[in-house]
This record gives structure tokens, C-alpha cells and sequence, in this order.
């Protein structure tokens, strides 16, 4: 039986560096869930996970690019438990792929759900319940390839129900728009499923575009979507999406990510990008050197002008 | 209301999934020719239409083309930016009227399958992976009424698809509400070359009108099984003349329209991102404050 | 089997006065719901509905004051699925208690569920599920006299399990902040489950502190935390909650209502309150003139003291 | 530490709820007393910890007396405002360190009644209707533990309650963990004239320490069951003299620690309100920027 899991860790300054939060709280065979959907996708957190050199690994995901290609083409993550694994607009999953048709770079387990059975797995997981039902799933082949989603006859309506069972990561990776030292996280834009993946993680490690102090966070309480009681550590990542876009922040770098999804489409395509903007540029500072601020200010500036927030 | 003399297919499509969308509808929407299509019925027919994207945002109003389902333009101008749980909960409870879904094959019952193309292998190791669900299943599964988006070939059109991602009638008549499937299911497939719709007793789909300059006879060589044709066989609308010129502002540099993304740099973008706030929002600006919309 | 209710109204304004709206939407042997939670309570309504006789109503509340004790004394409500009943610092729920020990005015059938569970039927009503699972309840006398509270073990951890119904009320009474014309409401301060009332009703009626504008609106869409699309019908009501308080809006008149609970003791106390600041005041309007604007000016001015909010 | 000399019950209370919460605490508060300890604990040695209000707010740092909880006080300078359903959420999560109680009656393993005193009549139509769980039951079921405040009278603490609102150890051992209820259960009950704490086998309450000038006799006498008494009973702690400094700061009318709701009028409460704001935005700042709180 499942009891309430222990709280995160309290503290009035919660800020350590990307490399040490990964190092403290993340371990080899741990599962593992990123905020984000399309925008806001965790990449710097990708190629820091790559760079520290992690195995065996479990993602759970709704839609994942970054986090759900990348990890399986490096060979950090060997299952995963997603609704969907591609680049959008920018191109397909090469690696997720190749994984799948060739077992290139290794063979994954894949455990398929929708996007909304996802966000349902974690919510399921933030309120400490062991499943959620769902009116999805129902007459599709998504139960007949995944034996965990279960069906039941709900004794109240007689009705059919589909379940879905929590996801409780290990560790959440959650970035946000702005939080403070002790982990109060707000976002300015959609929210994607970051408040329940930081709910219902045992470890949370949150990284903000920006951070602000507790002050600011008590001005605008009604943004608070995770607060401090969830979160272990706090870390300052600005940029922490390219290529992809951060509401309020950054507009898609979708240029960019073209030129990257086309080196992905050969399996060395892809071990030369990772040599070159993940192993070669040392940290996240590096590939954003790389990338040039004057190209990272062109895409913060151009974002203002559609901005109309008053926050 | 003057018809286009001169338009692309994709310019076709983009105005038929426009019309699909009434004044007033919540819409879950994608990306592509269908984000255009909303964005384009938004702009004329739909001025209170709700877009509501599955990243969270609902109700934006986007001075500039939406590049993906969590892109800024999603939360631009949004009267709603919530999480992606409470979105589909909405949906859920009812509140969607159209869903837009696509997929890589589709079947007599508008099942689709966006997840694995088996071919005599298995779904552990298939032929081919596709990126999967997603929400489409949900969308599939609970909005008001879906429209399917799919382009013709006999190998997409088949008799039953290898992995039904997102339910359309199942097996026909009532089988997708004994499944307990709480929305309306598929009211349409707009195809490259016709638009079909469904029996409302067997729930199979029909050929309710092909595109300018299609027959019916092409339209039947592209579909694996004895497609049924209406009785009253139109031609499908084309678009009109000011569909097709908001379109191509929507998508100026023809990333959806003509493919346009592999040749953009990235000073053009950033150029096509700041004309396009200033075009679109005084294209908005003028429907909203002289055209059939509250401005409240 | 319960297929997806219809959508709300649609319409560009649906703004109209609070008795227009209560006769277009309420029927008398309705159910109905309020949201608030010591503050923000439905003072407005509850004095509308009474004012406009009507009988036979089903009360869903967490922990209804006014809505819960003045509609059960007035004989609005004869029947009530409630966490709670009474008027916290300020006093008891003598009317509720004339009910249930002595059938005065009439008697009533009580339904009890905690304040979680009640959240988590309307979370489950705005959710189009049937039910949803919870830890509360169990082993407690909650499920003893109420059956529709039901176990199950969890058909994936076999561990012990409650369930609760969903709650949908055939009215919901929202009162938020602000809104605009079209039903897009943003809170400042606490949503209570206002957000999953709004939505599991069959209809909708929000009244707000403040109308504003669209624009307003999407200036800061994190803070809408019901969409137009849940929305029947929007009212301007200022001061709707008084003698309580109204986040970021005016102070708890705690001496008036500590005057007005003295009042309630007895039945003919309360009937004379009624026919004074219920009946002879008319309106809304009326009650806020004999309560005087000069004294309704001072709790909003002493709010404003204590207010960080830079929204 | 300098101890009070000078000091009434409820200051005594008030001080001793207060000592149950730990630096770091998120603390389920509810008014009164048990409020009042919370605000206190806030100004001394807990000062951050973060109170959890039932409305939904979160975190409040508020320059005056809660007087509700959904009252003004509780949002403000609130590290965050949510809905009802999600802080309940957060509470059986396991996020929710204590949980404060209060009841009409209570048995010996801590279970509380707060819904019906039936006594020779009926649920439905019992001797007295009291007002019901509210949330009550949830921070019994679910919180890391809780505190339980009940004055002693032998009608109150009973054998068994009539009706089980707010679960404690139920029939003791280990019937709470079987009934599956995940939080850590009463941890103290706090009554007028001393402490009980809990068998850690048995899980029977006994008594921990008496108040100054209460005996144990005087404790057995009211309660109907045979009480156990810790074989090291203590003599329970007085307030400081700071605790009762500050409390009585925090209720300058003494609307918890003397009643004195009913003789304030509009004027005095109005002007309450406007001192407490100068006076308590002091003594946080005080205890925030000099204190072991770190201001970030």
C-alpha cells in the first residue's frame, strides 16, 4: 500500500547550480518527467542529463521532443510511458524511431497513454490517489497494447470508465517563468501539466527563467501554481527552452530547430550534434555562447512586441 | 461572395476546415492546415470563436502565425492560460464543439491511427513509428463533433486500421456510444481530393463532394474499400477571394501553405514575425471594432 | 449513462440584472450551488433567491453560510448535501438547527460529505465523471449514514479507497472578482471550488465585484480561472458578500454580522431580519443603503491597507 | 526564557498550541485559539512556517487577526492563492506537516465528534445539530499529524463518540493504518486543563502534563473513561513572557482570548484593524530581517 510520501526538503534558499541539483537529487535508474508542452520544453535540461552521462533511465511524458528524442538517442532513457514523442512542427523522432524500428541505440520499452491519461497519471499521482478515471482511452487500441489501463463499470452510473494509473516520478524537472529561492514557482503562459509533475514526483527540481524574490511572489499570489512545500531545489536557467519558445520571454527559434532536426535524421547526424552542442559546449552557458546572445536577444525583443501582460 | 480564381489546393483546404467552424465554437486546434483554417474562420465567419490549445491556453488572439501546440502565440492575447488537465477536462465535460484530428491512416468509420504502421510486423517493432496520440485520442474522444484531416492513398484509406488512436464510430451504428464515448465523433474528412461526411445510421463514411477538378472515380482508386458516394455528389466549395488572401497573410512566408520552413533564415523570420504583428493585428483590430463581434 | 452535458450560452454580452437571471435560469426543486468559503460567501443571492420565493430546492455547498442556513430558515432549501453549516466566529447555524432537531420551519433531508469530498464531487462534475476516488471518509461515521459514499479497493495497489459522487447542481451561483460581459472570470485572492462549481453546473450565473473589459481580461489570462464557454449570464453586484469579507475588495464586517447572528437565535429573530433587511429593503441595493454606503466605503478603504497585489 | 507571570487560559493555550509546530511546519490553521497559536509560533520560533487555509490560500503573512478561514487576512501576502480542492489535494499528498482540530466530544483513541450529540435519539433527528466536518475530516484522514482542541467536561470525553467525524486511532493499534487512512493521526490533544499524547502501541491517549494548578484528579474526574497518566507527568509548560506579549498583540480586542466579539462596535473594530496593520507589519518585519528567516 502507498503511504503519503515524505514532504520535500525545507529551506529558506533552495538555489544550487543545474549540475549540482542533478547530481543531488537525480540517480541512474531513476523515472523522470519534464514540464512542458511544445513551448517550454526542458532542453537545457536534456543536454545536461546527457552530459552527466545518466543510464537506465524511465521517462514519463505527455508529449515530449527534447526530453523524450534526445534521451532515447543518447541512450540515457531506456522506457518510456508518453502519449507522443516528435518534433512538431520542426520534424519527426529520428532517435525515438530508430530506438523503436532498430533498437538503435538500444532497444526501449514504450507504454503508450493519451495526452490528457498522462496529465490524469499525474495528477493522479500529485493528489496521492493510485488511479483516476477517464472517459478517454474507451473503444480505442491504446488499452489493448497497455495492459495498466484498466476498465471499470462505475457503480454509481453503471457507465463504462476507463483508469489510468498515478504516475509518482522519482524526480519532476519543472521549468518556469519565475520563482523564488525557497521554490514558490509562477508562470506567466499556459502551465502544461508542470503543477501536477511537480506534485507528484518524490524529488523536485525547479529551474525559472527568472529569479525573483518572495516579495514579488506575494504580489501576485493568484500566479503561484506550485508552491515552495513542493520543491527541493531552485535554480536559475535563463533560455533554458531554445530553440523552443517561453511565453512572455522568447519567441521559437524555429530556424534553428529546422537545422537541427535535419542533422537528426541520420543516427550520426545526431552523435555530431550532441559532440558538438552538448558535450563540446560544456554546460548550457556554452551552448547558449554558442548560439549567440545577439540571436537570443533578437528573439527576447521580438517577443516583447506581442506582449501585452501587465503583470 | 466571390470565389478565388486563383488558389492552391492547400489554400482549398485551409477554407473548408474555416467552414466547418461556426461563430461562437470552442475549437481545439492544432497546428497546420487546420490552425490555419481556425485562424482564418476567426477572421471572417467565427470573429467569437475560442481556440483553445492543448498546452493550456484558451481564446488567444495571435498577431502572428502559431508555429506549435505550446507555441507563444497560444497564450497571445489568451483570455484563459491554464494546464493542459483542466483543457482536456473541459473537453471532457463537454464544452468543445470541434476537434481537429489527423493521422496516417483512416478507415470506413473515421477511426484513425497515428501511432504505428505494423505492416505484418508487430506493434512492438513495426514497420514504422509514428509520434502517437498525443491528444487525439482525447480530442477524438470527446469533442462535440471531429473533423479528420487526411490526404488520400490507398495505403491511408484502408478497410481497418492497423491501431485505432483516435475512436471514430468503431465498428458503426452504436458502438462507439456503447463504448461509452461521450463525444459526437467524426462529422467529416476533408481529404486532398474530396470531402467525405457519414451515414447517420451505419456511421460509414460517404463521398459528400470532391474538390475542383477531381472525379469521383480518382477519389475511389485511392481508398482500399467500395467507398460509398452521395446520390447528391457536390463540388466542393472553393475558397473565396478574401479566404484566400487572409490565408496567405496568415502564413506569409507559406511554412504551412507551400512548406516554406526548410529555406527560412533567420532573419526573415524575425522579419516575418514583426510584420506580421503589425498586419494581423490591424486585420484583427478591423474585424473586431467594424465587424459582427462584441468588442467589450 | 450520462453523455456530455450542453454547453453554456453563447453570447458576446450576457450581462443582465440578478433577478432577471435568477428567473431566466432558476426553476423552483432546483439544485443549486454557491461558491465562497468564509468569505466571499453568496450574501446577494442568497437574499435574491429568498426574495423571490422560491421552494423545493436541493443545496450542494462545502460549507454554505448564509446559503446554507438562511435558504434552510427562509424554506428555499428543504434538502442539503453539505460539509458544514453555520457562521464560523461570527455564530451558530440556529436555522439549520431548528431544522434538523425540530422541522422548523420544515423538515430537511441532510446529505454529509467533509469539505474535500464536496470539492472533489464538483471537481468530478466538472470533470463529466461519475465519481472520483479520496482517502477522507474512511473509517469515520461520514459513509455510516451516508450510503452514497462507497469503498472500493483500488484495482491496482489493492489498497482501501472512498468514493464520492459527482455533484451536478442544475445551477451554480458563482460570485468572482471581475468579469467581463462574455463570462471570463479572474479571482484575486482564493478561488474556493468555485472553479469546479462554475463548471459542473448545467448553468451558470457569475456575478462579479467588477465588470471590465475583455482586454482587461487577457492582460493577465493566468488569472481566469473560469472561461467564458462555462458562463450563462454575468452580473455587476458590488458588495455582494457583505457582512463578510471580499479579497483585495473590503474587510469581514464582523460587527454587523455578530448583530445579525444575535438576531438569529430565535425564529422570530430571524423572520424579523428577514422581512427588515430582506423584504422591506426591496434589492440588493436597498440592503447595501440601509447597511450605508459611508460605513461599506470604510471596510473598502481599510482593505485597501492591507493590499500588496499589484494586479 | 522568561516565563509569564501574569496569564490567562487561553494565553496558556495559545502558547502551547503554538509550541507543537516546528520551524518549517506547513500548518492546516483553522480561527480561535489554535489559530492564534499558529500566528504566534509565525512570530517567534517558527518563522517560516507556512500556514494552509481551507479557502485556499497558502503562505499568508497577514497584519491582523484571521478572523475566518476565508477571510481577507488569509490571502494576504499569501505566497499563493489556489482552489479548495487542490490545498485538500496538497494535505493528502502528505504536504501538510500538522493539522489543528477541535470537537464536540472525544474518545480515548482521539476520535472526534463535531456532527451530532445524538444521545437517545436519532442521527437524523439528534439532541443537538452541530455544525459538521467542514474540513475536519480530511485533516484528520490526512495530515502528518494533528493536534486536537477540546475543553474537558465528562460529557465531552466519552468512551465513544457518537458519531465519528474526525477520525483518530478509531478502535486503536492499528486500526487507523487499516482502514487506509494515510496521515499520521492525533498527535496531542490540547484541552483547559492539560495535555494527552498518545500510546505509541496502544494508541490510547494518556495524560502528558497538567496545567499549573490543575491536578490529576481534577483531570480523571472529567473524563468518563479510565484515564491513563504518563508514570513522568509533567507540569505543563507556561507561556513566556513574550508569547504573551505577542499574543495579545495579535488579538488586541480579545475576540479569542476573552470573547469579546459581541460588545465591539463598527468604530473600535475599524480602528482594531488599522493598528493591527502598523503594529503586526512591524513585528514581522522585525522578526523577518533580524530573525532566523531568511528574507529573499
Amino acid at each position: 500500500m502507498f503511504t503519503a510520501p515524505e514532504g520535500k526538503r525545507k529551506s529558506a534558499d533552495k538555489t544550487m547550480t543545474l549540475t549540482e541539483a542533478f547530481k543531488l537529487f537525480i540517480n541512474n535508474g531513476d523515472s523522470i518527467a519534464f514540464s512542458g508542452m511544445g513551448g517550454s520544453q526542458c532542453v537545457a535540461h536534456t543536454y545536461e542529463l546527457i552530459r552527466l552521462g545518466y543510464r537506465g533511465m524511465t521517462l514519463f511524458g505527455d508529449s515530449p521532443c527534447e526530453a523524450g528524442d534526445m534521451l532515447i538517442g543518447a541512450g540515457v532513457v531506456n522506457r518510456i510511458e508518453v502519449a507522443w514523442c516528435a518534433y512538431a512542427v520542426a520534424g519527426l523522432g529520428h532517435n525515438y524511431r530508430r530506438a523503436v524500428e532498430e533498437s538503435i541505440p538500444a532497444k526501449i520499452e514504450v507504454k503508450e497513454y493519451s495526452n490528457y491519461t498522462m496529465g490524469l497519471r499525474f495528477l493522479s499521482g500529485a493528489m496521492n490517489l493510485p488511479f483516476l478515471p477517464t472517459k478517454s482511452l474507451l473503444g480505442s487500441d491504446l488499452p489493448t497494447y497497455n495492459p495498466e489501463i484498466k476498465e471499470m463499470e462505475c457503480p454509481y452510473t453503471g457507465e463504462r470508465l476507463a483508469l489510468v494509473p498515478a504516475a509518482r516520478p522519482d524526480v519532476a524537472v519543472v521549468h518556469v517563468s519565475r520563482a523564488d529561492k525557497r521554490g514558490n514557482c509562477q508562470n506567466l503562459g499556459f502551465i502544461s501539466n508542470a503543477e501536477n509533475i511537480g506534485r507528484a514526483a518524490k524529488k523536485t527540481i525547479v529551474t525559472c527563467e527568472e529569479l525573483v524574490s518572495t516579495d514579488e511572489i506575494r504580489r501576485n499570489a493568484n500566479l503561484t501554481f506550485l508552491p515552495e512545500y513542493c520543491v527541493d531545489a531552485v535554480v536559475e536557467v535563463p533560455f533554458a527552452s531554445h530553440p523552443w519558445n517561453f511565453p512572455y520571454a522568447y519567441a521559437y527559434d524555429i530556424p534553428f530547430h529546422a537545422q537541427q532536426m535535419e542533422a537528426y535524421r541520420t543516427r550520426e547526424g545526431f552523435l555530431n550534434w550532441l559532440d558538438e552542442w552538448c558535450f563540446a559546449a560544456g554546460s548550457w552557458d556554452g551552448y547558449l555562447r554558442k548560439v549567440g546572445w545577439d540571436r537570443l536577444f533578437k528573439l527576447q525583443q521580438v517577443e516583447r512586441r506581442f506582449t501585452l501582460s501587465s503583470i | 461572395m466571390v470565389y478565388a480564381t486563383d488558389y492552391t489546393l492547400a489554400e482549398l483546404l485551409v477554407a473548408t476546415a474555416a467552414r466547418e467552424i461556426k461563430d461562437g465554437d470552442v475549437v481545439f486546434v492544432g497546428v497546420g492546415i487546420p490552425g490555419l483554417g481556425a485562424g482564418l474562420a476567426r477572421l471572417t465567419h467565427a470573429p467569437n470563436m475560442i481556440m483553445a490549445m492543448e498546452c493550456g491556453s484558451i481564446g488567444s488572439q495571435a498577431y502572428r502565425l502559431v508555429l506549435g501546440i505550446g507555441d507563444n502565440a497560444c497564450v497571445e492575447n489568451a483570455i484563459c492560460n491554464t494546464s493542459l488537465w483542466r483543457l482536456f477536462s473541459d473537453q471532457q465535460r463537454g464544452y468543445f464543439d470541434v476537434g481537429m484530428v489527423g493521422g496516417a491512416q483512416v478507415d470506413k468509420y473515421g477511426n484513425l491511427n497515428s501511432t504505428v504502421i505494423i505492416d505484418n510486423r508487430s506493434y512492438q517493432q513495426p514497420k514504422t513509428r509514428l509520434p502517437g496520440s498525443g491528444g487525439a485520442n482525447d480530442i477524438a474522444s470527446s469533442a462535440r463533433k471531429t473533423i479528420l484531416m487526411i490526404n488520400m492513398q490507398a495505403r491511408r484509406f484502408i478497410e481497418k486500421v492497423d491501431y485505432i488512436t483516435s475512436p471514430g464510430y468503431l465498428d458503426g451504428y452504436d458502438a462507439r456510444e456503447r463504448a461509452g464515448l461521450p463525444g459526437g465523433g467524426p462529422a467529416a474528412i476533408i481529404t486532398d481530393k474530396c470531402i467525405m461526411r457519414f451515414c447517420p445510421v451505419t456511421k460509414e463514411a460517404y463521398v459528400a463532394s470532391v474538390h475542383p477538378g477531381v472525379t469521383i472515380e480518382e477519389v475511389k482508386s485511392l481508398v482500399s474499400w467500395n467507398l460509398k458516394v452521395s446520390p447528391d455528389l457536390q463540388k466542393t466549395e472553393p475558397p473565396t477571394a478574401e479566404q484566400v488572401k487572409i490565408t496567405r497573410t496568415l502564413d506569409p512566408e507559406g511554412i504551412y501553405l507551400r512548406g516554406g520552413l526548410r529555406n527560412l533564415t533567420f532573419d526573415r523570420y524575425i522579419e516575418m514575425l514583426e510584420n506580421s504583428r503589425d498586419v494581423l493585428s490591424k486585420a484583427f483590430m478591423k474585424k473586431l471594432y467594424n465587424g459582427s463581434a462584441d468588442r467589450c
